[in-house]
């Protein structure tokens, strides 16, 4: 196998995986996604629970490590060790089957996420349109699990939570396709659908789709930026899961690990939801102005981000060290905080590397930009009340459907708006 | 081309193996002592009168059924989308009459309330 | 026939008419152990998918029986009890209930202890409302306001516990005047407390006050008119955003309140907004009343002359004062003994508990939460 | 060295492994949906079988087509039927019989549809003779655009209709409620 590694980074084959065609490097890059995919709902956990701490003036998980930082491993353990409990008159077949069903869908979304023009795991042309039927699946995991349940609250959380995700996708869907008709508007004349062909479509027309048709592309991404919330189920659409009402929504009955994946498919279906808004609006992977800064000054300048990155949270862990209370009960933490200081230096030194430093540039500003909506999605439950089901449904149904239509319309009268002018033009001549 | 698909199937194959192995391996440490009152359905702590899987209200009915409409409107546009400027004006009249038909039908079950939840 | 207030059942109206789509009428326990009743509240709903059809309050898992307990103890012992009816207003019900006794025994505290019980029953108003505020928010799906207002009710706690040393159940007052005279620097923590909490008062509203979801969740949720109130027996803040301005402290004074000038805030519409905001203003009006209290309190002692062992005439008395959630009421019977023959109270609570059926009726279920959040109940006044 | 078992040409290798391994399981879920006694458990294996239908069209070089089936029929209208399920009273059909006792029926209809696949495999070489026409699946999606709003371009305004009428049908049907 090394010899074939070597042969892959000799070629350096501008392929994803999928193309290349190697199960192997498909299963690499698998494991890697669904490792990292992992490991990132895990800091976000943590992060999750530490910022809304902040924001509501108390601390979060202080005593597991230093500031609470071996809280999720420790929270991984409490789970393992607990009871799974299927609860009397449940369909046992279905009950299991459900948060599986969820965990499947939401990491399948996985297999188009271009994390850079070669980082993805496979790139199809129907890029977009696999996103959203996989990501639709999701809602027979939740109808099960409610069902399964043989109990009010969870039936009552799932036929809310599919009804608010299927009514969002409608939206959604809308505003996917007016990104989609912006693809198309290059000299062929032909659009994609594929998620490396939008992002390159981004680059070819130099612009970000946001900012394209100022302000269509700002609304459909706005139409999109609500129904991901509302489709992952967060604040201040949580209602399937709203603990005032529900107790706990469609996943009442369920406990331990198994719980878990009901977590675990939300937090990495929102990650997921955030890089398909980035993708199609953002940019993917492109760092801020590729078209206008341009220049190796420019390049060399952004390339040193991601060590920038990680030298300042270097330097904020050993901030916090030094603050650390000098007492010997604390010398562990502080030493443990000292340590993972260390580590991001390391990292930040290794990405310093040149080969690595342009390696990781796509990856580092995909990731960048994931980490701003997460802050987003945190932001929100940190402020916002919860919506009531028909209000929910209202803004899903008369105002976002509406808006989406709207937008798709506009854009498409936008983009052919020489035609439209020719065509007046000879009207008026004839 | 095809292959571009397979690594789907192994990604499937990979999460639908390790999370069911996962679980059963957890099974080893875990404990399971069930009992009647541990097993029976949430309800806030008050026996369950009846089975939950009753009849349930028709309003989530018709969300579903407005949603597949929706839906199906959705798909349709995608390929006009990918090739619209090749279509030109006549493919955009052809897509305004299109979703002019179903903004008729949106405004109609707008007025007759069917949008409302309560 | 559709009318949310009307008392029969839609569904015994519509009956007939079902068709093959109509959905059964699901009956879900809410309570006692869920996350939004307020303790052991439970509510037995009738629904019609999200829809209430009617609902039914069970109460009594809280129940401890402290109106038979007074019938065994002496009025002196009997005073700890009453701190545990409603505990996040423990104050106002010591208050209450001395005065009643007083009123029984035909003495009056002195005004130094008139001053000091209104500045701690405001205190306690106030940090009444905050957890009011707090629970409310959180049941409304707000999280941050539930910390905002916990952080700054421990400043109340605090004075508390300095003046008596408890800081939920105080049993500050005695009969005939208070047990202990204000610590030193007593005024100037609580003037600091004033200025301390006036911005954050702001700071809740800031949150809340035009934040679009809170305004589309509490407008128009849990509506009851003033009419409805009076003929329910509901009283406080419910009563007064219905648009009666009825406050015992300005309709009958007790304590040293006459002697202060504030405003009794009143909503119009009777909804869940409109009691949001009554609340916020009385917070403000309460901060106005211990300024003045705190400014004018005058020297003297701070207890009457009471007997060691108190032995009141025969014969019964109604008192009842304002508290945080309404008019609570001490009904005694004594017969001439050293312990009361009975006991009656009358709850705030568990008054304006009975208005929830006729609030929620026709509304969705997150709608029962934020009325009750809103009737801002406390189990252990409603049980007793 | 080994580039997997499929090389990077038109031909896949594995066509012939997936093509089966769909096709055994869609008729696997085909069979549990008319056996199982639980509505749900039913609409479960449809969306097995529907999803491995998916797979058929992705190895046909026609993704958009798997797409969509995806789309509509695993994420819209199975989450309908699970809804309509969810509707009907399961405890009741879970104690009924599942099978009529028409067998006779049931026999001729299986008989006359046997007979159709042998016609048609018997002479399916004749009708069928042209081989696919395989597509670039880069283009698939336009491909299908072309022809939809060029050739058929009266169907597709039709089908608007259609949709217009699926509104409203739903909408007067449940009106009662609303």
């Amino acid at each position: 196998m090394p010899g074939f590694i070597t042969n892959y980074l000799d070629k350096n084959v501008h392929v994803t995986p999928g193309q290349y065609g190697s199960p192997f490097w498909a299963l690499v890059y698998i494991l890697l996604v669904f490792g990292g995919v992992s490991l990132a709902v895990v800091c976000m956990n943590w992060l999750e629970r530490k910022i809304l701490a902040h924001m509501q003036v108390r601390l979060g998980p202080m005593r597991v490590g230093p500031h609470g930082l071996l809280q999720p491993i420790a929270d991984a353990i409490k789970l393992i060790l607990k009871e799974d409990i299927v609860p009397e008159g449940a369909d046992s077949f279905v009950f299991l089957l459900a948060p599986l069903i969820i965990l499947v869908a939401g990491f399948s979304v996985y297999c188009v996420i271009p994390f850079g023009p070669t980082h993805a795991i496979t790139d199809m042309n129907i890029g977009i349109l696999f996103m959203l039927g996989v990501s639709s699946l999701g809602v027979l995991g939740i109808v099960m699990a409610g069902w399964a349940s043989n109990s009010h609250y969870p039936l009552i959380g799932a036929l809310r939570s599919s009804a608010q995700m299927v009514s969002y996708e409608v939206a959604m869907g809308l505003a996917v396709i007016s990104a989609v008709l912006m693809t198309s508007l290059n000299p062929a004349g032909t659009g994609t659908l594929s998620m490396i062909g939008i992002v390159q479509a981004q680059y070819a027309q130099h612009t970000w789709f946001i900012f394209k048709f100022f302000p269509l592309g700002f609304i459909a991404f706005f139409i999109f930026a609500v129904a991901m919330v509302a489709e992952t189920n967060r604040a201040p659409f949580d209602l399937p899961e709203a603990e005032s009402e529900l107790t706990a929504g469609f996943h009442t009955e369920y406990s331990g690990l198994r719980w878990s994946l009901f977590m675990l498919g939300e937090y990495a279906a929102m990650i997921s939801v955030s890089s398909i808004a980035i993708t199609l609006w953002l940019g993917g992977w492109m760092r801020p102005f590729p078209n206008l800064l341009q220049g190796p000054t420019w390049d060399l300048a952004f390339s040193l981000f991601p060590a920038l990155t990680f030298f300042g949270l270097a330097a904020m862990t050993f901030y916090s060290t030094m603050r650390m209370p000098k007492h010997p009960y604390f010398r562990i933490q502080t030493i443990g905080l000292g340590a993972f200081g260390g580590v991001f230096v390391l990292i930040a030194l290794i990405l310093l590397i040149p080969r690595v430093r342009d390696g990781v540039q796509d990856v580092y500003w995909f990731v960048a930009k994931i980490a701003v909506f997460l802050y987003l999605y945190i932001w929100y439950r940190g402020t916002f009340p919860r919506y009531r089901f028909d209000q929910l449904m209202r803004v899903g149904w008369k105002v976002l459907l509406p808006l989406g239509i709207g937008v798709l319309m506009a854009t498409g009268i936008m983009g052919l708006r020489t035609e439209i002018w020719d065509f007046v033009h000879r009207l008026v001549h004839i | 081309m095809p292959q571009n698909y397979v690594p789907v199937f192994i990604f499937i194959a990979v999460v639908g193996t390790l999370i069911p192995i996962t679980l059963l391996l957890t099974k080893l440490v875990r404990p399971s002592n069930p009992h009647r009152e541990k097993l029976l359905p949430y309800e806030c702590g008050i026996d369950p009168v009846d089975r939950a899987r009753g009849r349930y209200t028709v309003r989530y009915y018709i969300v579903a059924i407005l949603f597949v409409v929706f839906d199906v409107e959705t798909i349709f546009l995608f390929p006009w989308a990918v090739k619209f400027k090749a279509f030109g004006l006549f493919g955009l009249l052809e897509m305004l009459i299109f979703l002019g038909i179903l903004i008729v039908g949106y405004i109609w079950i707008w007025q007759k309330g069917a949008l409302e939840w309560v | 026939m559709t009318d949310p207030n009307s008392s029969v059942s839609h569904l015994e109206l519509e009956e007939s008419k079902k068709t093959f789509l109509d959905a059964n009428e699901l009956v879900i326990n809410m309570g006692p152990q869920h996350p939004a009743t307020h303790g052991v509240l439970r509510v037995i709903l009738r629904l019609d998918g999200e829809k209430v059809m009617g609902l039914e309050c069970v109460i009594g898992y809280l129940h401890r029986g402290v109106e038979k307990i007074a019938e065994h103890r002496t009025y002196t012992m009997f005073n700890p009890y009453v701190d545990r009816m409603d505990y996040v207003a423990a104050v106002s019900n010591g208050l209450g209930y001395c005065e009643a006794v007083e009123k029984l025994l035909n003495i009056e505290a002195p005004p130094r202890a008139n001053y000091i019980r209104v500045i701690l029953t405001e205190l306690n108003r106030l940090a009444s409302h905050q957890l009011w505020l707090g629970t409310h928010a959180l049941d409304i799906g707000a999280m941050t306001p539930l910390f905002y207002t916990f952080r700054d009710r421990e400043e109340i706690l605090k004075i508390f516990e300095k003046y008596c040393g408890a800081r939920l159940t105080t049993h500050a007052f005695r009969i005939g005047g208070c047990q202990y005279e204000t610590y030193e620097g007593f005024e100037k923590d609580v003037k600091k407390f004033l200025t301390f909490v006036a911005p954050k008062i702001d700071e809740y509203e800031e949150l809340l006050t035009t934040n679009r979801i809170w305004v589309e969740r509490t407008k128009k949720v849990g509506t009851i008119s003033a009419k409805d109130c009076i003929a329910l027996g509901v009283t406080g803040p419910v009563l007064r955003a219905s648009g009666v301005k009825w406050d015992l402290r300005k309709a009958q004074p007790y304590a040293a309140y006459k002697q202060f000038d504030f405003e009794i805030p009143t909503g119009q519409n009777g909804d869940t907004y409109d009691r949001y905001l009554v609340r916020m203003a009385e917070m403000r009006q309460s901060l106005r009343i211990i300024q003045q209290a705190v400014d004018a309190i005058p020297e003297g002692p701070i207890m009457a002359k009471v007997s060691k062992v108190m032995k009141p005439p025969v014969g019964e008395i109604y008192h009842s004062i304002e508290a945080p959630k309404g008019e609570l009421g001490y009904f005694i019977v004594s017969d001439g003994s050293t312990q009361p023959y009975r006991i009656r109270v009358r709850p705030p609570s568990f008054v304006n508990l009975q208005a929830l059926d006729l609030m929620c009726r026709g509304q969705l279920v997150a709608d029962v939460i934020a009325v009750i959040g809103t009737l801002d109940i406390v189990l252990g006044e409603v049980d007793r | 060295m080994c580039t997997g078992w499929y090389t990077s040409d038109m031909a896949p290798v594995a066509t012939t492994f997936f093509f089966y391994f769909l096709s055994g399981l869609a008729i696997l879920s085909g069979v549990l949906v008319i056996t199982r006694k639980n509505p749900v458990h039913s609409a479960l294996a449809l969306i097995l079988t529907l999803l491995s239908v998916a797979g058929l069209y992705l190895m046909l070089y026609a993704p958009f087509v798997a797409g969509v089936q995806i789309i509509l029929y695993v994420g819209g209208i199975m989450v309908l039927f699970l809804f309509v399920i969810m509707l009907v009273n399961i405890e009741r059909s879970e104690r009924e019989k599942q099978f009529n006792q028409q067998w006779l029926p049931g026999i001729l209809a299986a008989c006359g549809l046997g007979l159709l696949f042998v016609l048609i495999y018997v002479k399916g070489k004749a009708l069928f003779s042209q081989p696919v026409i395989t597509m670039p699946e880069t283009e698939n999606t336009q491909r299908v655009g072309m022809m939809l709003y060029s050739n058929y371009m009266f169907p597709f305004e039709i089908a608007s209709l259609l949709l217009l009428v699926a509104i409203i049908g739903a909408v007067v049907m449940a009106k009662k409620r609303i």
